[in-house]
This record gives structure tokens, C-alpha cells and sequence, in this order.
């Protein structure tokens, strides 16, 4: 298919929109922590912004999308972006963008669902070992995870739907951030009892409006052209994040008596994580249904964090796990069978066998993200010293890793 | 001269200050602090759930007068910033042993 | 008519432009309050977001929208957005773009427009009030106007211009908020006699600068096409805020002996908010002169309170309400008739046509939003409470409504 | 060429991109400053956008792009856009976008070039004095080198390439800053010694992020269409930034034993002024090098300024004017002759014709920045005060210039 | 009554707290002040250099007691603040003539 | 002991800083406050109009020095924070009795 104008303009906005969202997330994690932490998280974005672009263009995209039907992972046909150039590339020349382009709008991906984890292990990392832990973490889990959800792997020969990355982006982070904090323990400020007060509130607010506004081209832009597709996603991203939003206001009144705003907010990304996989295949209804369920099930989420007592220090687990996986359960059953896929969900009639898959794909991603990280970090432990000093956590990771103080 | 230090809330910062214009006392430095005291804190909203900080915000009032005066002003603040409940805050008085005008060097006991 | 990539394209990255910008109607607000308040402006904005989409994706769409040449109000044809779907909804197929596009665009607007009225009565209502205010505002008074002048009702019919909602948006929330605070009194710090400097001017011009490129969407999505129309739009949205940004400086130049950053940041605004109803009718020079004329009478608009002394708290009716009556009248005198409509403006050969119907517009949707706000509130104020106490108001709404501090 | 749609909702949203770089350069150097100028900046970001857009309209642009063929400098065939309308405009109408709109893209450059300089001049000249220096800045060297490389002029003519701007935009910049600190002398608050801390770091960081993420309207949008071109030049713009970001961590982990954040994200700035002359000739391949050579080259351009003792504030030499003038070279030894042109670089075949031409350029253009510049201010000192008192320097700009506080 | 004004290193502000608290001394103001002594500054990296800061972030906590309190207040700050690089602060007893209670009005001595 | 504490205008503190310096000086806290005295505020722009704030940022320098030493840090601070407007501030000479280096524990009377 030969490049159209009117699709790439709206890919190249939603590569931008989807750009965006990971300084977007440095200010929502960055303003929820102590005034001495949030450089080290802004930092933490550069890095990674810089480094997964790199391995991006070198193997990654090569590796997540190409070799398109192999089951595990990709080839290497385009290391190093060999023949992807600015027509449509072959097998994803439906889209009628510049290959480069869609080389590109997915690697936005891959930034942004690194950049998620950072808020669950904060706080206690040296940056060599998190810089060193997150370059793995890129090759050995959101790289395959990719390759078997978009790039033909096994996940897309099982039929399982995962729009715009419930699964790739949500689950892969929330779940690694729960192996991460098992193994390298909570923050000793925490131990004491100490809570930390966000230091700057509308800062939070900003990263999540931010957040919001780049989820349209994330959501969007996954359908890869300017149609009824991506308006429809653009349209439930919407309502489940305002639902959600609402939602979350609600719970927190009727168990606290105040709605915060912190809450508030944090509901709106809680839709907006669940509707993500679901976004091309149902309807405002469904998002409806979608949105009020990340309301309730995140906020749970977060609660427990109490109960079973790890240190998930901005609750990726709690808001991107829980969040992810009730959206990509929602999508068997709301998917309407209208949309980008003719699978329908239970309740529209599509009995079980979307549903089925949906849970495998989910469980397998679990177990998988789970053990990697697991291991990843262990070895880790063994090889180097990973955390900070209980005096460096002390006197705050801006000082100590970067040398800076955020205000003065 | 004696410093009157009052550590009050926030919200009565512009009652006290019309209290102790009242009383011609226009002089006063005024710093944000956090303090504790009987009041066992307040509690926060959080995403999910509460939590209570101990620490809260209080001014703290520096007046500096001479002797005779200290005890209208500790009464124009005890007045003006009396909320009656818990958290009201302390006035401390300190001696001052001179006070010096930095415009123009003179120096008053 | 089929759907077009290029316009789809346009009107989705414009939908998602006019979302910023409840958020940035947030902290352009909100860094102009005391930073005990600024949280309760943030939060306000999430709570608008979530409760106004839910409103427009139920009935309000349909409401607005729906029965095309009803004088008064829509039906219920489109309810729960049947019917809206991912194919160009007649009767607004002109637009080749998806109608539930279209529909979300729409909603955009409803949203922002509640946005800008909380500004005006700041600092004083008690959460639930608001909210419960804001609610029956968007039915009450926003789907009704909106239904008058872009459903086909009788300012439609009348032949009025209002190219991206100069009555609909920006005299009903400046209006409406001089009868809230009529009746709502005012604020008790203020009656004081305290002045409460802002407290982050730079969130003023993030949020300004916010505004503005989300002006862009506005005004030039408003053509519901990429097209020479949404050119026009574009250029002209940025020639008037320039214009009368640098007005706004000169004027308090000579006025105060200096010119503001918040005083430029708000001449912008102002110029913005006059340009959007003539926005597809007029040319730059056009633009210039209602920039000007922004400049000069929105400045007046606000020194109006200190003369009038009634407590619209950040100028709602200064701005919105001045501007837009400016706008509006403007469209009548500048209107060069060959762009998105025939109409010609007085100064452009087209007579009083024009003109009178623009000020019948105005003059009918002044007295019913000035009405119906009043009745509402003076109802409210018979079955609830409506005020905080003057404790509460000294304590601040974000610890007394949100249990949070927005800094620490 | 009649108006395409697609097209023109990328140069449309690429434009509000290039806008919102404005204020953006506003947090970027605000933040840097000190708590008491960062409002200075903020409004001098707001008259420039004032000013230059009504410069722009009324005889800049028929200047700069008027008289396609004349060697120095345009004409006055579209004085106040006379002739400049809805349709494409020859002989731009290669570009498919409506003519208004082709001028006010341009337009945007303009203002983000001037808006550079006053980072470099920061804390020490009276508003009124930059005012007017800024205006004939914009007159006398903006514009006539526009022309001469974009409107035809004797630089287009030569062969020379720039994409998007780095000579016209940061030589421009930085060069004159450099003449501008010399003729001015330094702030006497440094002069004592005085550093100064950046009082809001992430500021800083949302600065470069919105920076950032307006570079891709910036670079991609210079292709005037939403094609292949475009895609490459937002592709090699990621890259490069990315590139130019870690490799700034790594040189001043290297050096100071630390990364700092303010370091990567203006290192990321480096590589994205770098990559702007190149990003419509040159590969990814060639936007790594790019990067590599940015992040190496402004590290040390900012050390020039301690070697030479000048006071250029916030480095706008030692970033735009190092960067762009190893972008402009780069592109003489890294364009492929694949993309927007067939000219070929050094490295790429082509042999030393394209380097030349490249070289030429980017010499006479620093003269004459250079000493227009230097003449411009030497002839204002001797007719006006341009420097504020020292007691005012002490003070701040905000209360002085406009009596105003950031925050309270 | 006297005064405790200690100034001490923000990081050491919770043990400090937790120590006083051990004693049963609750009541106390913080304030955030920079402060310089012998400790010659710290340095901090800026975009391609570092620069030194003499004045660092430093925590000040003031704790008015009865006057035979204060040698364990003293020393419970000692031991919890010290971390026995330069740079742990100082502890300075200035004398308060009376305290008054903003609530009630009560004063001690 | 004696506590020099000193309210002058924040942008005079980098000269002060020199000026104690010169003395020998090096130790002391800085405060950012509020005050009002004799200057009567400053006005402020706002939107569309000015205002009036009546209290206006200062800087609080405290130095805890020798008594025998008072004089010349008095002395320095004079001289060097005066611009000779009114709002130049205040000294205010505060008896310590005695100051502890909280990493050494040794105390100082
Ligand atoms: N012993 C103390 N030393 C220093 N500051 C104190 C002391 N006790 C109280 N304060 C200050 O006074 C404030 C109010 O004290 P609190 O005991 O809560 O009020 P109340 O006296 O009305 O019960 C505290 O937040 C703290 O800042
Ligand atoms: N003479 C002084 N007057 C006032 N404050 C002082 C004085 N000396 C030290 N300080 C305060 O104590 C802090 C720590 O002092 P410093 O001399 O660095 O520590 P140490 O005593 O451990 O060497 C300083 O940052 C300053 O705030
Ligand atoms: N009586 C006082 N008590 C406490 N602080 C005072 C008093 N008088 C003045 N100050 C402080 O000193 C600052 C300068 O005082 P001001 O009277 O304006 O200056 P000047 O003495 O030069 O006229 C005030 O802003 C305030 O912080």
C-alpha cells in the first residue's frame, strides 16, 4: 500500500502524543515523591528515553517485530533499521505509513513501558544497577512479550486481542515492579514508618493530564490510520478514564470522606490502563463498564499493598497490574465483534473462546514477567551492589546520584 | 527590649496582624514553620486510604518590643489567634538585649 | 460522506487539544489562588472532566445535537450514542469524519466551558454544592445554547455566527458566574480587605500557554476539516492572542508604569477568547482589530469589579463574558463573507443584517444564562447549605475539601 | 496544487507544535535562572510571540519568502498578506497547504529563534532596550537570512542545505548572543562571583520535554507533508536527541563523576539542534553520529565560556551555536542524497561539493549575525541606557521589570 | 524555660523526632534554614562543570523546656544527629523568660 | 555567647556574606521570612492594577558569636546591608548561654 497522507499525519502526531507521556510520567511519579527524589525519577526518564531509543533502531524493533510468525521472538532482517524506510514495510503495509514511521510509534512503546517501572522500585536503586537491570529488562522481557502480542508470535496465533498493549505494557510492568520490590526489599525510610507527604501535587497532575492527552495517540494511534477505529479508541479512552476518574472519587469519599486529588487523578490513569487493550474492540458502553471497574479494582489494588506489606513504592502494581489485567479480561467479554476484530466477548455474544484466550495470554505474561525480573535481579545481587546506602536513601537520590537539587 | 514569639495557625496570621495593628504594633518578622506540640497532627488523604502527619504548618511571629509592651501584645495575639482548640500554638518570650536600626546604626536597649 | 484520513486526522488531534485544555484552564487558575486552594482548582477540572463526558455520552450528545432544527432543544433520538458510530453521522456528514468523533469533539467543548466557571466563584462553595451546581448548569443551561446555535435551533436559524463558541462557550460561563457570585456572595477573606497574591505565577503561563495551543484545536477544528477554513481559524487564533497579549502590556504599561507577566498571559487569553466565535469568517486584519479591541475592553472588563465590587474571583465575566460579547459583535463588523460563511460584516459591506443578529444572540443568551443560573443557586441556597464557613475559607479548600496539601 | 487534507493536518498541528516551543524555552531558561527572573523570561516569551507574529503579518514574511530568486532579501508583493490566502501559494505550492497557513508555520520559526536569544542576555538588559533590540534583530538578521535560505535567496541558490532551520535558527542565536554578552559585559552579580543554583530543575525538564516534543512539528513539519520525509526527519530527531542525551550522561559521568539531570536534558537539546539542518538528508545511522558529535561538542562549547571568561548566561552559544553548526557540517559529510535532496555528503559519496557549500553558509552567516548584531548594540548603548542598574540586578528582573513575584 | 535551637542536618530530622520522643519530649518547631560552618559547602554538578554551594540545607528544631529537661534534650539530639562528619550542626540555649499558652492564656515560668 | 540576628533585604545577603567574611565570620543560619517595620510595603502589578503587599521577603541571618566579638559583626552587617531606604532592617542581640557542637557533643558557654 502506497503512503497516505492523512493516516501518517495522524501516526506522527500519535508517535509524539505517545513521546511525551514518558517526561509526562517523570512528573506524575516525580511530584508524588519527597522534593529530594524527583530529579532522580526525571533523570531517569532522560536515560531511558535515550537508551531504549538506541536499542530500538540497533535489534530491538528487529527482534520484536520482525520475523513476523515465528512464536517467541523476531529475526534479525532489520538490525540496525536495514530496509525499513519511508514506505509502507512489508507485513505491516496495511497501515499505509512510512515503514519508519511504524518502527518508530512502536518504539514510543517500548520507552514509555520502561519508564513505568522506575515508579515501583524508587528510591532505593543505584543508577548503574537500575540503568544495567532496565537494559536487560528491555532484551529479555518487553521485547518477547512484544514480538508475541504485535510482531505474530504466539499470543497473536492464539487469537488473544490486546489493542494497545494491556498486556505488552500494563502487565509486563506492573508485574515486574512486584518481583523487583520482593527482591530488592523496601525502602528503609518506609521501614521506620516514616510516610512521605507528595511534595508537589499539581506537578502530579500535570504528568497525568499529560498522561491523559498522550493516551490519545497511544490508544488512537494503535489503529495505525486516521479512521472510525482509531476515533472509536480515541472516544472509549475518554470515557473510561473519566469514568474511572469519578469513579475513584466516589470510593475514596464514601472510605475516607474526601475525595482527594491525588486519587482523582490516579483513577483516570487506572481507566485509562484498563481500557488499553480493549480500545479497538469495544464500544462507550463497554468503556463505561471498563472504567467503573478500574475505579474499584485499582483502588483495591492499592490497599493491597498494605495487606500483604511490599513496598511498591508509586503503586505500578496496584494501578498498571491490576489495571491491565482487568482490562485485557474485559476485552472477552465486552469485545463487540464490530470493531477492529470480529472476535466477540462473552457478553456480546462470542461465548468463551475469546475469554480463554485472554487468560492465557494474561496468566503466561504473569508468569513469565514474574520469573525474568526475578532472576534478573538475583543475579544482580550477586554480581553487584544494587541499592543504595540506608544514609544515601536518607539524604535523597537527587543529591547523592545526580549532585543536584531540584529547587532552590 | 523582648522578642515575643508566637507560634500560631496560618489562617489567624491576618486576624493577629489587625489585633496587633490595633494595639500600634506594626513591627514584626513572620516565618513558615511546622510544629507539634499536644495536638497529635492531622490526617491526610492519600490515593487509597489516610495517613497522619504529625508535623504541621504553623507561623511563627517575631515581635520585638520594649518591656512595658510585651503584655499587650501577648494579649492582642492570645485574642486574635484563639481558636480554642487544640493547635493554637505557644507565645515564648525571650530578652533581647539591644536592638540595632541597620539604615542608620542606632542602637536601642 | 465516506470518512477522510486527513480530516479524521485533524479533528482527532483537535479533540484531543481541547481536552488540555481543562487542565490548563486548572493551573492557569489555580497558580493565580493562594496555594491552599490550588488543589480544590485542579481537582474541580478531573471532577468536570469525568462528570461532563458522562453526562454528554449519556444525553447530552443527543440533547445538543440531536433533533436538527428543533428551535429550542434536541431529542432523544441519539441517546446512549445510538445510532453514533464509526460512519459520518447525518445530518453533520459534512464533516467526513467518524460521528463519534464529531461527538467527542462536541463534548470537549461542554467540558471546557463548566471548566471556566470555576474560576469565577472560587474559594467559597462547599464541594458537593458545586458540583451538584455545575451538574444542572451543563443541562440546564449549556446543552440548550450549544442546541440554539450549533444543533440547528433558532440563533442557527436566525442566521448568528459563531464559529467555535463565542456565546455558547465563553458568554454563558462569563455570565452565568456574574449571577453565581450575585448570589453567592463573597469571599469572607476578601471582604477582609486581604489581596492574595498568586501563588505560582509560572503555572499561570504554563497553563496560558496550555490554553493556547489547545486554541488551535478550538478554533481550528471547529472546521471540522484540514482544510483552507481551518487555515484561516489557525492564523487568525494566533494573530488576535498576539495582538492582544502585546496590548494588554502596553495598556498596563501605560496604566501601572509596567506591564505584567500575569496582565500579558491574560491579554492573550482575552484575544483568544474574542477571536473564537469570528474566527471562520474573519481575515488577519480582522484578527488584528478584534485583538486590540480584546486588549482594551477586556482590561476595562475587569477594573468593572473593582467599580461594581462583586467577587468573581479570577474574572470569568472580565474575560469570557467581556471577551466573547466583544467577539461576537465583532463577527457582525469584520465578517468578510467568503470564507466559512457569506455573511458579510458591517464594515465589509454585508449592512446591520449580521450585526443585529449577533446582538439578538447575545442579548437572549445573556438574559437566560443570567437567569437561570440565578434561579438555580437561589434555589440551592433554600434546600443546602451551599458556603463553606469562614473557617474552612481561612483553612483553604485543599485541606478542608481534599485532605491534602498541594506542596510540602 | 489544490489543498490536501492530510497534508495540511500536519503542517497544522506541526505548527502548534513549533508554537508551544515558545513558552517551553520559557520553563527551560526560567527554571535555570534564579527565583526572581524566572518570570522576566516568562514575559519576555510572551511579547516576543506579540511582536514577531505582528512583524511576521504585516512585512516579514513577504520579506523573508516574498521575491523567490532575489539574492539578499524578499519584496513587498505580499505586504499585510496581501495575496496570501486559502489556497496554496506559488511559488511554495509544491506544499499542498493552504498559503495562510505556510505563513504562519514560517512564522512560528521566527519567533522561536528570537525567543533563544534571551537566554543568552538573561539579568542584566532593561525590558525596553531588549524590546527594541529584538525588533530590529528580527528586521535586520532573522529575516534576510530566512530569505537567503529559504526564500530563494543567494544561500538556496549556492546548494547549501538546512531542513529546519540550523543555520537560519541557531547560528543565528547563538552567534548573536555571543556578539550581544561581548557588547553588554557580564552580570555583576557573577562578577562577583555569584553562581547562581537553577531554582526549579523540573521546570527545566518540562521546558526541554515540551521542547522536545515540539521539535518533531519543528523538523517533521519542514517537510510541508505528511509523507516518508517527514517520517525520516521525525525518526532521525528522536534519535539524535536520544544519542546527544546519553552522551552527555556518559561525558559528564566521566568528567564530574556524576550525571547531572540538567546536563542530559540539555544534552538531549544538543542533539536536537544538531539533527535540524540534517533531518530531511540524512538516516539513522547518520542521526547517531549526529548525536554522538552533539552531546561531545556542546559539552565542550559550555566549557568554552569559563576558558574565554564572556557571561553568556544560559549558554545559547555554546548549545545552538555549537549545535547548528555541527549540524550544518554534518550534513555536509552524512546526507545521503536518498531523501529530500540528491546532494550527497562527503561520507556518503558525494565528495566535497555539498561540504563546501555547507561551510560557506555557516561562515558568512556568522559574520553577519555576528556584526549586525555587535553594531545594533553598540549603537543602542550610545543612545539609551540598555543595562539595568547593579542594585536592580540584585533585586530581580520580576520586581523590577514588573513588579511582580513568581511565587508567594 | 530555656530555648534548645538546634541546627542540625535535614536527613537526621526522624531519628532526632524519634529520640525526643523517647524522652517524652513531643513539642517542637522545624524550620528549613541554609546554614554555613566549618563545613566548607558541598559541591553540586551543574550542565558541564560542578559548583560549590556554602550554604547548604539545614534543618532547624526548636524545643522550649523546663531548664532541668535540657540536658537530656541536648543530649538526645546529639546522639541521634551525629553522623561525625563536619557538618552535623550546633545547639544553642538561649533563655525564655515565660511561656504562654495561645489557647488558654496560661503562662509558666 | 551571643546571638547576632539580623533581618536585612535578600538581595543585600551576598554582600554581608563578603562582609562578615573579611572579619573572619564563617558560621551562621539563614532564614527565609517575612517582615514589616517602618516601610509601609511595596506595590505589586497585578492583572489589571496594582496592589499593596505589606509584608515583604527578608532574609534572617543568625550568628551565634563571642560576645567580645558582637561589635565588629554588628559593625559588618551595618555596613554592608545598608542601602539607606527605608527596610534596611533590624539587628537584634539575643543572649545564648551556651552552644554545643552537636558532632564533638563539647559545649561552649
Ligand atoms: N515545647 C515546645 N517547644 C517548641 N515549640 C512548641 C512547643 N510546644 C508547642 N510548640 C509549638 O506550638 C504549636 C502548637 O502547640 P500545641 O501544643 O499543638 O497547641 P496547644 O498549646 O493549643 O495545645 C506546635 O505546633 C509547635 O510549633
Ligand atoms: N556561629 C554560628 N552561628 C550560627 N549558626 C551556626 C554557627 N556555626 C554553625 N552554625 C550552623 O550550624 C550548621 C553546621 O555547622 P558546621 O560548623 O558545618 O558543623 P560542625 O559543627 O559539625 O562542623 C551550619 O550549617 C550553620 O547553620
Ligand atoms: N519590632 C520588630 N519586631 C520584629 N521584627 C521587626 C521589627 N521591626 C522591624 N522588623 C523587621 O525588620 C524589617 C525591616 O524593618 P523596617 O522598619 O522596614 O526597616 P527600617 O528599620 O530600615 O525602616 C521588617 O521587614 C521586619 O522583618
Amino acid at each position: 500500500m502506497a503512503v497516505d497522507a492523512g493516516n501518517t499525519a495522524w501516526v506522527l502526531i500519535s508517535a509524539a502524543l505517545v513521546f511525551i507521556m514518558t517526561p509526562a510520567v517523570g512528573f506524575f511519579y516525580g511530584g508524588m515523591l519527597g522534593k529530594k527524589n524527583v530529579l532522580s525519577i526525571l533523570g531517569q526518564t532522560i536515560i531511558i528515553i535515550g537508551m531504549v531509543t538506541l536499542i530500538w533502531v540497533t535489534v530491538g524493533f528487529t527482534l520484536a517485530f520482525g520475523g513476523n510468525g515465528q512464536d517467541l521472538i523476531g529475526n534479525f532482517d532489520w538490525i540496525m533499521l536495514d530496509k525499513v524506510g519511508i514506505e509502507p514495510l512489508a507485513p505491516y503495509d496495511f497501515t499505509s505509513v512510512p515503514g519508519i514511521l511504524f518502527m518508530m510509534f512502536q518504539g514510543m512503546f517500548a520507552i514509555i513501558t520502561v519508564a513505568l517501572i522506575i515508579g515501583g522500585v524508587a528510591e532505593r536503586m543505584k543508577l548503574k544497577a537500575l540503568v544495567i537491570f532496565l537494559f536487560v529488562w528491555t532484551l529479555a522481557i518487553y521485547i518477547p512479550v512484544a514480538h508475541w502480542v504485535w510482531g505474530g508470535g504466539w499470543i497473536a496465533q492464539l487469537g488473544a486481542l490486546d489493542f494497545a498493549g494491556g498486556t505488552v505494557v500494563h502487565i509486563t510492568a506492573g508485574v515486574s515492579v512486584l518481583a523487583a520490590v520482593l527482591v530488592l526489599g523496601k525502602r528503609s525510610t518506609l521501614s521506620n514508618g516514616g510516610v512521605e507527604m507528595a511534595h508537589n501535587i499539581p506537578f502530579v497532575v500535570l504528568g497525568g493530564a499529560l498522561l491523559w492527552i498522550g493516551w490519545f495517540g497511544f490508544n488512537g494511534g494503535s489503529a495505525l490510520a486516521a479512521d472510525g477505529i482509531a476515533a472509536n479508541a480515541f472516544v472509549v479512552t475518554m470515557v473510561a478514564g473519566a469514568t474511572a476518574a469519578v469513579v475513584w472519587g466516589i470510593v475514596s469519599w464514601l472510605h475516607l470522606g474526601r475525595p482527594g486529588v491525588l486519587g482523582m487523578i490516579s483513577g483516570a490513569i487506572a481507566g485509562l490502563v484498563a481500557i488499553t487493550p480493549a480500545c479497538g474492540y469495544v464500544n462507550v458502553t463497554g468503556a463505561i463498564v471498563i472504567g467503573l471497574g478500574a475505579g474499584v479494582f485499582c483502588y483495591a489494588g492499592i490497599l493491597l499493598k498494605k495487606r500483604f506489606d511490599y513496598d511498591d513504592a508509586l503503586d505500578v502494581f496496584g494501578v498498571h497490574g491490576v489495571g491491565g489485567t482487568w482490562g485485557a479480561i474485559a476485552t472477552g467479554l465486552l469485545a463487540t465483534g464490530t470493531l477492529a476484530s470480529s472476535s466477540q466477548g462473552l457478553l456480546y455474544g462470542g461465548g468463551f473462546d475469546l475469554l480463554v484466550s485472554q487468560l492465557i495470554a494474561v496468566v503466561v505474561v504473569y508468569a513469565f514477567a514474574f520469573s525474568v525480573t526475578f532472576v534478573i535481579l538475583k543475579v544482580m545481587k550477586m554480581v553487584m551492589v544494587v541499592r543504595v546506602t540506608k544514609e544515601e536513601e536518607r539524604i535523597g537520590a537527587d543529591i547523592i546520584q545526580h549532585g543536584e537539587n531540584a529547587y532552590s | 527590649m523582648m522578642k515575643v514569639e508566637a507560634i500560631i495557625r496560618p489562617e489567624r496570621l491576618g486576624a493577629t496582624k489587625s489585633a496587633l495593628e490595633e494595639k500600634g504594633i506594626h513591627g514584626m518578622t513572620v516565618t513558615e514553620v511546622h510544629g507539634r506540640g499536644e495536638q497529635k497532627g492531622l490526617e491526610f488523604t492519600h490515593r487509597a486510604g489516610k495517613f497522619r502527619v504529625d508535623m504541621l504548618p504553623k507561623v511563627k511571629v517575631e515581635i520585638v518590643v520594649k518591656d512595658h509592651q510585651v503584655d499587650v501584645v501577648v494579649d492582642a495575639i492570645c485574642t486574635s489567634a484563639r481558636t480554642g482548640e487544640v493547635g493554637d500554638g505557644k507565645i515564648f518570650l525571650i530578652p533581647v538585649e539591644k536592638v540595632i536600626r541597620v539604615r542608620t546604626g542606632e542602637a536601642e536597649d
